[in-house]
């Protein structure tokens, strides 16, 4: 049984993660296509999305808690880097 | 003796949230992580007064529940919807576009709230507001069923958000 | 690997959480490829952003706490933040991108609220 | 994973290379941080690759076989160094553009002919 | 309650810490200037002078304590090689005292004007001093690089004090080359560790002495460790950098950076003779470091002749300089490196003083360089108020002063009698002409002969035009600051004259302890001497 | 006194006077010339007190140690060659000092050429002394710096500055020469002591380095001595002061290389090549230098060839094989010095007295100055070889050398031909001296009115007169001795005899005398008229060569050649030096591959492959080649893709077991994110390129291509050795003893922040200090930004907002931006505890799980960025003073004073220290002062980060604080 849940959970969340990176891909074809900054933005948001569920899913792939703050990083202040993007589309600068 | 109080918790639900997240994060609960998270829930706020930022008074515990219940659901309900757009599983003609939303909502975490659910929720992207008419662009992705956006929005999150934010 | 001490129907309902949360995730990527126009495409990340999230995480500390015999819920902050914090960016994409239609005089250009 | 890794790290290199040959400050600052990206993973590489063995020790301070903690820690410290420079770096390339009024890595345009300060004497 | 040191082992008497005396004493002088509003100017130089006499001493002390062994300075109390070891011994302890002396001169330099050209120039001139005692000291290759930076950093803040439009554009130049460098650098010493699996010098030559089965990556690591250090040598074809920002930092700056290029042959000298002297990489390198050095100095002749700035001739006698070290390395000969090294010394004080002589001969002829403020709001300009322009007695007979020392300059630069640099380059010649003379000694001799007159023709050309062609701009002022720190480094070169004998004495020593590196390894690894175990 | 102390006065007092008179007031003339002239006698004393210890070959030898491991020692030795020569040095030194004190204008800063003139002495005299041939090499350098500076005394004359130039040019490359060469000499007899050298004549000789020993030491001599064809700079140096000139150019300096060339007389000469390039050059310019002089107007030119010739005539003496004539050479060279000395300062008086030296408008001047005539005509009859003159016997003795050189060669019979023609040129031109100078018409137009000089003046010219003629008449009791010890000290048992007589009967030499003398003043008399209307300008048949000219064009030349090849071999813009630097890093590395071979790894070590990791560097790869495509025109995009690598790069590093870089790399990849926005504000907008000339584009296609390249095989290089590494098993490092005793010994158990903060801190502490370092330079470069005109104006899409506005009834410009930045606002600022928390929560953590110091820092300083970006600057700072430089002062302290504390603890610095702590309610806490020092790296690292981020940041406000000042400048202006 031990045998059974082990490889039911590598490949089940091998699987998971294959697909959130696929997802990051996905992502990444818009950033390249574009047409516009905006879409880029819109990728890079989704990447980093995804990303930050690929270190979620990675931490339980190897039962550890050591990755949570990567995630929660990502989660917390991760959208900083795509305001800011945003932010530069709409006001021309970040600060005013 | 409350006014102690409230100098001492300028903030009590940021306190509360704070000390919260401490105690996820430290998990387990043990007497020193506690007296560590009250005394951060206590401290930190200390920060945001510095901020000043504008006052805000919360009521109506329960709206606040049953608000967010709708929203659940309404999220799960357009996640399954636009996942079936994507995936091209939904047969039919698909309508998108822009919707204006005359808002009496002013008060700025109020709408804040508002915009998070709408954004928040597959299928209705909050563009623009104006503060001065109160009116609200919306993007709607679909709205080849005929729902009146305008009204949705006001009664179903727009209402309960000013009795909680009033 | 982990999940020795793990019974298997727990393992069974982490890998349907997860999977279907990355499902959730990959549609809202491949929306971001299908759909037409840049309004459009901004609502699709956000099934990642919610269910796919919550199907994740649901999934990471269910499996946690089952590791480790107790509660280990700090993941759920990483949803709480994902919901508060996503919903910035978009909006003002989406107003970055109503500003630059409207000025370039796109026809998909969004109309004065 | 090896060639994997090997192949993003060439690649990386290669594409900062690239950029740091362009004639634009901007390129330079972008190339400069994608060159050290690579060089970072590259010394990280250097301790071998191992899946899901962080060099933190469990409760019971056991010796476990973990990743090789000194390339990280290494990298650590390159990671700290190379974004202040990087940063350092894109002020400087602004205080340029400022003071020269063009973005060129020269500080004026290849066709502008090359001053001689100092003295014209022989 | 549990202590976790290492070991109980104590040091024996405040002595025994003086190792780490110049780098934690001006990092934390440097930090309590941070603290310091920009307008306790007083105290800040005041603050600056004594770290860096403090700092003189203790290189001096060292200096006199190394005597032929190594002493061992354990960081956090870590032996080697797992901790980071600081290394004094007579190279490393002769490179602080020329550290120190220089940084003093250019430090009193900037006495009279230049440290007010820009905010916090002290504390960054107390962190470039750090960098440099550092990477001396070190004992760990990784270290190294830390200390280069620290050093490279505060290199690019003193490049660019004082701004204006011909510092920021060589600045962003100087800055990217460097960066370059380090990365290099940084693959380098990581290839290193990859294959060897350690990062301690002395560990590294130990294991060096038995057979490595991967010879080829360790030795790529150190080819390319070495192009890093040439970068920083200013070595042909790498060293284009050198001359065009020396010339566009103030005159404090570009004395001080007179020393930086020298940590790279400082490096360069240490780990070929460390790494390289016997062992399975045995003389790795040797041919190309003498090509590269032999280059260099004829790239730098070049340069010199071609100069059309006094600035931009001192910054090829700095090439020259490297070259000239990096070439007698490259012969393997131990009496030419002494030579070399003791070169070294002298032309360094020369080119740092050839700086500041060029500052006040340019002083004024390009008002385009001096700073101009744009917004009042934020700081008050310097130079805008006449009253406090420039501190300290104006000196009488400047012209003749300048004169002087710009000929003792030119001679010590260009190896011509009566001062070290003559005897320094005799040094060298001696050292080439024992032994069998072979292609690359005929070689060295000669470009030695053909820079030094390379040298000679045009400093004098330009130092004609300077001081003798009649101009309209007024004739060269001096502050006793200035003079003060010209007439240090001047009388340097004539001390190491004077007492020639010990110096090269010091300098062969040095070189005979270099090239046996076992006691070092031994002091390093086993505590076998030195007072820091 | 004793012998070594009077030895050593005499070195050292010219220098210790040098700088006493040096640093006299620049119009104490008298002082000077009194302090000169007795420094001169005391010197002059010293040497003559010595004479008696040189009898029979003796010598006084005293040795002070300088470098004795190279064999350098300074050696006074004075012999009795030495003797001669010192004496002349200062003895006509102290005439010339009289001369120099009447002949300086009052005008002149006299102090300092006497001083000059002191340290010229000095290293005249140290040379002549000196027992070592370093030593004396290094005295020989010495009067070519201090003759550079006494012609070019009146630097503000072009000529003097050119003289100046090319005498110190030839004579220290000569110098250079003669160094190497003594260096040679070093390598074949073991020592550079001179007595040792002397004695070993046989072992250089017969040295396989004789030749090249012997070019060199000959540059050296040949150069100092003005032989051809490095004579040119010569004549140039006379636009020194006269009295510089007698005593330089014609009595001492220029004897220094006959000096040598005596003193080396015994090692190197006797060989063919000897006989060749000394006896030919010093023929040469025997010749040129006599032919040249008849054609010279100005007389200090005539002088300075005639110098040239004689020098020559010396010359050829040394290099004939014998030993009279080296006693002939000895002999001239006083002679020379002595009548050409009294020429000089005629000249000096007539030149002083009528404001020119042109002989073709001088004439007649006997009669208003005949005492300095008849002084003159004496020196000069002396100079032309007129019996009963000193002249007269020394070239007696070189034309008998002459002669009896035939029978050796056929090619000699040559020699006695070109000495008699020689001779006959040198009576041409004294001839013509006197005759158009002192007699003929009248003076008139001259600059000055000619008369008498004062008395002082004359007495110098008197002194030396006196001693042509009495060494003219007899030889024996003036010379005698002194010439006897030179020629000992030489030759040693050896010495030649010979005889001083001034009869030696009705010979061939005399004959050949005769022959000169009538010939040249028949010459004169056929010519003299045609010289002086030479249409030509420069002497027959050589008016071409002008090695001046030549020199000076070979100057600019080299000059010129040396620009373009600093530019060919050198590379001036940046990108060339990088491309440069990859280049040579991708050489050395294929190289050292190539000459050591690459083995196969021993054993592949692979770790399992992952789809969805190589799937993931699909998306790295994209990014990264995405920035590198669209970095030129679309920066933005650019700077997504490099936010898309570095996620990448993150999450691998996570992947790979590395959660501590993984939070790093994506707490920096957001930070330099926001910086990068920041800066491309104020750059240029870029569209496409103006379209270029084809063969430009093509120029820049190959450029590109080549770039590809470059980057190609850098990257090529690098997987390749990143995957050579990874593939081979780690060795036995040093890492497993981290892992096993960070827990145990630094008590915790993240090892990677263990090794950070403990292990290998004092590298975390440079690393700190090089973000405080940038923080700063940053915020320098930044208090002086200034923005390019075209990035001054506020961005297009404020422009929009603000028109929208502007054009709506009720609202007012900035309502659209804040009606947009409402809900961020509220979400930024709430979220800001949040921030703070979860900072704290990294700090604490560090030591034993992922975060630490630096991820804290970097974590806080996104929060405040977080503000600046939903406020604005102004809103921030007027409620949250951060004062970042303090930070930085403050972080560096409490790292460094942590460090520090241990020792206290009398352990090294960094020592930790680490406990467990009970406390009451609480539990078992970790106090470890590592994490003391990790607070200092916190507290440092927002400092620096938020420095950096707010100084970028107040950039806009700065724009519109400067749009309005301008504004009000121009209201002003309008108002005024
Ligand atoms: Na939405
Ligand atoms: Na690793």
């Amino acid at each position: 049984m031990s045998a059974v849940t082990v490889s039911v959970l590598d490949w089940g969340l091998g699987l998971a993660q294959g697909m959130l990176v696929l997802a990051m891909a996905l992502a990444t074809w818009r950033m390249l296509r574009g047409p516009r900054a905006q879409d880029r933005i819109l990728g890079l948001d989704t990447l980093y999305l995804n990303g930050m569920l690929a270190i979620v899913v990675h931490g339980m792939r190897t039962g550890s808690g050591l990755y949570f703050e990567a995630a929660l990083i990502l989660g917390m202040i991760g959208f900083t880097a795509t305001v800011a993007l945003a932010k530069f589309l709409m006001q021309g600068e970040v600060v005013q | 003796m409350s006014r102690a109080l409230s100098r001492l918790v300028p903030y009590p639900r940021l306190s509360a949230g704070l000390t919260l997240m401490w105690l996820l994060l430290n998990a387990p609960l043990t007497p020193g992580s506690a007296l560590m998270a009250l005394a951060l829930g206590l401290l930190v706020p200390g920060v945001m007064r510095a901020l000043r930022p504008k006052g805000v008074r919360v009521r109506r515990p329960g709206t606040i529940l049953r608000l967010l219940a709708l929203v659940l659901y309404d999220m799960l309900r357009s996640n399954i919807d636009v996942a079936k757009i994507i995936l091209g599983l939904r047969r039919g003609e698909r309508r998108t576009g822009f919707v204006s939303v005359p808002l009496d909502l002013r008060e700025p975490i109020g709408l804040s709230v508002l915009s998070i659910i709408l954004t928040g929720t597959p299928g209705t992207l909050w563009v623009q507001y104006d503060s001065h008419t109160g009116r609200l662009l919306m993007h709607i992705l679909d709205h080849s069923e005929g729902d009146d956006w305008v009204r949705r929005v006001k009664d179903r999150y727009e209402r309960p958000l000013m009795e909680i934010f009033s | 690997m982990t999940g020795e001490n793990l019974p298997a129907w727990a393992a069974w309902i982490v890998v349907a959480l997860a999977v279907a949360g990355a499902g959730f995730s990959l549609t809202g990527a491949l929306g971001l490829i299908r759909l037409k126009t840049f309004y459009e495409r901004v609502h699709a990340p956000t099934l990642g952003a919610t269910l796919g999230t919550a199907l994740i995480l649901a999934g990471s500390m269910l499996l946690l706490s089952l590791i480790e015999g107790r509660f280990v819920l700090r993941d759920a902050l990483i949803g709480v933040f994902i919901s508060v914090t996503t919903p910035v960016t978009m909006l003002l994409l989406a107003r970055a991108a109503a500003h630059r239609d409207r000025t370039e005089k796109n026809p998909g250009a969004p109309p004065e609220p | 994973m090896e060639i994997v890794l090997s192949i993003g790290i060439g690649l990386f290199a290669a594409s900062g290379v690239w950029l740091m040959l362009r004639p634009r400050t901007f390129q330079v600052a972008l190339g400069l941080s994608l060159l050290s990206y690579s060089v970072n993973l590259f010394i990280f590489a250097m301790g071998r690759l191992t899946v899901g063995a962080p060099p933190v020790l469990g409760k019971g301070a056991e010796v476990v076989s973990v990743d090789d903690p000194v390339p990280q820690a290494l990298v650590l410290t390159a990671l700290v160094i190379s974004f202040a420079l990087t940063a350092l770096f894109l002020v400087v390339l602004l205080a340029a553009r400022g003071v020269t009024g063009n973005d060129h890595v020269d500080g004026r345009e290849p066709h502008e002919a090359e001053p001689h300060p100092g003295n014209p004497h022989p | 309650m549990t202590a976790g040191s290492l070991n109980n082992e104590t040091l024996g008497t405040w002595a025994d810490h003086l190792v780490i005396l110049p780098i934690v004493l001006p990092i934390a002088v440097a930090g309590v200037m941070f603290l310091l509003d920009e307008r306790r100017r007083r105290l800040k130089e005041g603050l600056a002078t004594a770290t860096v006499l403090v700092q003189l001493a203790t290189a001096i002390a060292l200096f006199v304590r190394v005597g032929t062994a190594a002493e061992v300075y354990r960081l956090g109390n870590w032996a080697a090689p797992y901790g980071i070891v600081l290394v004094a011994d007579r190279l490393s302890a002769m490179m602080l005292v020329l550290a120190s002396l220089l940084g003093l001169a250019a430090l009193v330099f900037s006495f009279a004007r230049w440290s007010r050209a820009g905010p916090r120039f002290h504390g960054l001139f107390l962190l470039l001093l750090m960098g440099v005692n550092g990477a001396f000291l070190t004992g760990d290759l990784f270290n190294l690089f830390v200390f280069f930076e620290v050093m490279l950093a505060a290199s690019y803040g003193l490049v660019l004090h004082g701004s204006g439009e011909t510092r920021i554009r060589t600045g962003l130049g100087y800055i990217a080359v460097n960066l370059v460098a380090s990365l290099f650098f940084l693959v380098g010493v990581s290839l290193i560790y990859g294959t060897m699996g350690t990062l301690n010098m002395a560990d590294l030559a130990r294991r060096l002495a038995a057979p490595s089965a991967e010879t080829t990556l360790f030795e790529i690591g150190c080819a390319v460790l070495g192009i890093a250090f040439l970068i920083k040598c200013s070595a042909w074809p790498l060293g284009f950098w050198l001359p065009t920002t020396y010339a566009a930092a103030t005159a404090p700056a570009a004395a001080i950076l007179a020393i930086l290029s020298k940590v790279g042959v400082y490096v360069v000298v240490r780990l070929s003779l460390l790494l390289f002297g016997a062992g399975s990489s045995e003389g790795f390198g040797q041919t190309w470091i003498l090509a590269a050095g032999l280059a260099t100095i004829a790239y730098g002749t070049v340069g010199i002749m071609a100069a059309r700035e006094l600035t931009r001739a001192a910054g090829y006698a700095v090439m020259i300089s490297s070259g000239t070290v990096l070439a007698a390395l490259g012969t393997g000969r131990e009496g030419t490196l002494s030579g070399a090294l003791y070169y070294l010394v002298g032309s360094t004080f020369a080119a740092g003083a050839l700086f500041l002589l060029a500052e006040i001969l340019q002083r004024g002829r390009d008002p385009a360089d001096a700073a101009q403020p744009v917004f009042a709001d934020e700081y008050r300009d310097p130079f805008d108020d006449a009253g406090a322009t420039e501190i300290g007695r104006a000196m009488p007979a400047a012209v003749a002063i300048v004169s002087g020392g710009f000929l003792l300059c030119t001679l010590m630069l260009a190896g011509i009698p009566p001062l070290a640099g003559f005897v320094g380059k005799l040094a060298m010649f001696s050292g080439l002409a024992s032994g069998t003379m072979t292609a690359a000694s005929w070689g060295l001799i000669a470009a030695l002969t053909l820079s030094s007159l390379g040298t000679l023709v045009p400093l004098v050309r330009l130092g004609i035009f300077s001081l003798w062609v009649p101009h309209d701009d007024p004739p060269p002022r001096l502050r006793s600051p200035e003079f003060a720190a010209l007439a240090g480094l001047l009388a340097a070169c004539v001390a190491l004259v004077l007492w020639g004998g010990p110096a090269l004495a010091y300098a062969e020593e040095t070189v005979r302890w270099l090239a046996q590196p076992q006691d070092y390894i031994r002091a390093v690894l086993d505590g076998a001497t030195g007072a820091g175990s | 006194m004793s012998s070594n102390a009077l030895l050593a006065t005499a070195s050292v007092l010219p220098f210790a006077g040098a700088v006493l008179v040096g640093a006299l007031p620049s119009r104490a003339r008298n002082a000077a010339a009194a302090l000169t002239g007795l420094v001169t006698l005391i010197c002059l004393g010293c040497i003559l007190a010595l004479t008696s210890q040189l009898s029979a070959g003796g010598r006084v030898v005293h040795t002070v140690e300088w470098l004795p491991s190279l064999g350098v020692n300074l050696v006074l030795r004075l012999d009795g060659l030495a003797w001669l020569f010192a004496v002349l040095v200062l003895a006509i030194g102290t005439l010339v000092v009289l001369y120099a004190r009447y002949y300086m204008a009052a005008a002149d800063p006299v102090p300092r050429l006497f001083s000059y003139f002191l340290a010229f002495v000095g290293a005249m005299l140290g040379i002549v002394l000196a027992g070592n041939l370093i030593q004396l090499v290094l005295f020989w350098e010495l009067t070519s710096i201090v003759s550079f500076l006494l012609i070019g005394y009146w630097y503000d004359n072009a000529a003097a500055r050119d003289g100046a130039r090319m005498s110190l040019t030839i004579t220290a490359a000569g110098g250079l020469c003669l160094l190497v060469g003594t260096i040679l000499i070093g390598r074949i007899v073991g020592s550079y002591d001179l007595d040792t050298v002397l004695a070993s004549g046989d072992t250089i000789r017969n040295s396989p380095l004789y030749l090249p020993t012997l070019v060199l030491v000959l540059a050296g001599a040949l150069t100092k001595s003005a032989q051809f064809p490095f004579h040119i700079w010569l004549p140039r140096a006379m636009a020194a002061p006269t009295p510089i000139s007698a005593y330089l150019h014609s009595a001492t300096m220029v004897k220094a290389g006959i000096f040598l060339m005596i003193r080396l007389w015994p090692v190197l000469s006797g060989t063919e090549s000897w006989y060749w390039i000394v006896g030919g050059l010093g023929m040469a310019t025997l010749l040129i230098g006599s032919w040249s002089a008849i054609f010279q107007h100005d007389l200090k030119g005539l002088l300075a060839y005639s110098t040239i010739s004689h020098l020559g005539l010396i010359t050829l003496l040394l290099g004939l094989d014998s030993p009279l004539a080296v006693v002939a050479a000895i002999f001239h060279t006083v002679n020379h010095a002595t009548f050409k000395a009294s020429l000089f300062m005629a000249v000096g008086i007539i030149d002083h007295e009528t404001g020119t030296r042109d002989m073709r408008r001088l004439s007649g001047l006997w009669r208003a100055m005949p005492y300095t005539g008849t002084l003159a005509m004496v020196a000069a009859a002396a100079m032309a070889g007129v019996p009963l003159l000193n002249g007269f016997l020394s070239k007696e003795m070189f034309l008998s050398e002459a002669v009896d050189n035939i029978d050796d060669h056929p090619l000699h019979y040559a020699l006695p031909v070109l000495a008699t023609l020689a001779s006959a040129f040198t009576m041409l031109y004294s001839l013509r001296f006197i005759r158009q100078t002192f007699f003929g018409r009248p003076p008139h137009d001259l600059p000055h009115t000619p008369h008498e000089p004062v008395r002082w003046m004359r007495i110098p010219i008197e002194m030396l007169v006196l001693a042509c003629i009495a060494i003219g008449l007899v030889p024996n009791l003036t010379i005698g001795p002194a010439l006897e010890r030179a020629v000992q000290a030489v030759f040693g048992a050896a010495s030649p005899s010979y005889s001083l007589a001034i009869w030696h009967g009705f010979n061939a030499p005399l004959a050949l005398s005769m022959i000169a003398l009538f010939g040249g003043v028949a010459l004169y008399f056929l010519f003299g008229r045609r010289i002086n209307t030479n249409p030509r300008g420069g002497p027959w048949l050589m008016d071409r060569l002008d090695g001046g000219w030549l020199f000076e064009r070979t100057m600019t030349g080299l000059t010129v050649g040396a620009r373009w090849l600093e530019r060919v071999a050198g590379a001036e813009r940046l990108q060339a030096q990088l491309r440069i630097l990859f280049l040579t890093a991708l050489v050395a590395s294929l190289g050292v591959g190539v000459i050591r071979g690459f083995a196969l790894p021993v054993a592949v070590h692979q770790t399992g492959f992952d789809p969805a990791f190589a799937l993931m560097w699909i998306v790295g790869a994209a990014c990264a080649v995405g920035a590198a495509e669209r970095a030129k025109y679309h920066r933005l995009t650019a700077t997504i893709f490099v936010g898309g690598a570095g996620l990448v790069s993150s999450l691998t590093f996570l992947w790979l077991s590395a959660p501590d870089l993984a939070v790093t790399q994506i707490l920096v990849e957001i930070v330099t994110t926001v910086l990068l926005l920041l800066g491309l504000r104020w750059l240029p907008k870029r569209d496409a390129d103006i379209p270029a000339p084809a063969s430009e584009r093509a120029r820049a296609r190959r450029r590109r291509l080549m770039d590809l390249g470059i980057a190609a095989a850098v990257g090529l290089g690098m997987a390749g050795l990143a995957y050579a590494v990874m593939t081979r098993p780690a060795g036995d490092g040093i890492a497993r003893w981290f892992v096993e005793e960070a827990y145990p010994k630094a008590g915790g158990r993240n090892v990677v922040n263990v090794l950070l903060v403990d292990f290998r801190a004092f590298d975390t502490l440079g690393e700190i200090s090089v973000l405080g370092v940038v923080g700063l330079t940053v915020f320098a470069l930044l208090r002086r930004f200034r923005p390019a005109p075209d990035s001054l104006e506020r961005p297009k899409q404020q422009h929009h907002h603000d028109a929208y506005d502007r054009a709506r009834e009720g609202r007012k410009p900035g309502d659209t931006t804040a009606d947009a930045m409402l809900v961020p606002q509220v979400v930024m600022t709430w979220l800001f505890p949040f921030i703070v928390l979860l900072c704290l929560h990294l700090f604490l953590r560090g030591h034993d799980l992922p975060g630490g110091g630096f991820a804290a820092g970097i974590a806080l300083t996104i929060g405040f960025t977080l503000q600046y970006m939903a406020h604005g600057a102004q809103w921030v700072e007027e409620r949250l003073r951060i004062q970042p430089i303090s930070w930085i002062g403050l972080g560096l302290l409490i790292s460094v004073l942590t460090g520090a504390a241990s020792w206290l603890f009398g352990r090294p610095f960094l020592t930790t220290y680490f406990a467990y702590w009970e406390l009451p309610l609480v539990g078992k806490i970790p106090a470890a002062s590592a994490l003391l020092f990790d607070l200092g790296i916190m507290v440092l690292v927002v400092g620096a980060s938020a420095l950096m981020l707010v100084a970028l940041a107040h950039q806009s406000l700065r724009r519109t604080r400067s749009a309005e000042a301008e504004a009000e400048r121009i209201e002003e202006r309008e108002t005024a």
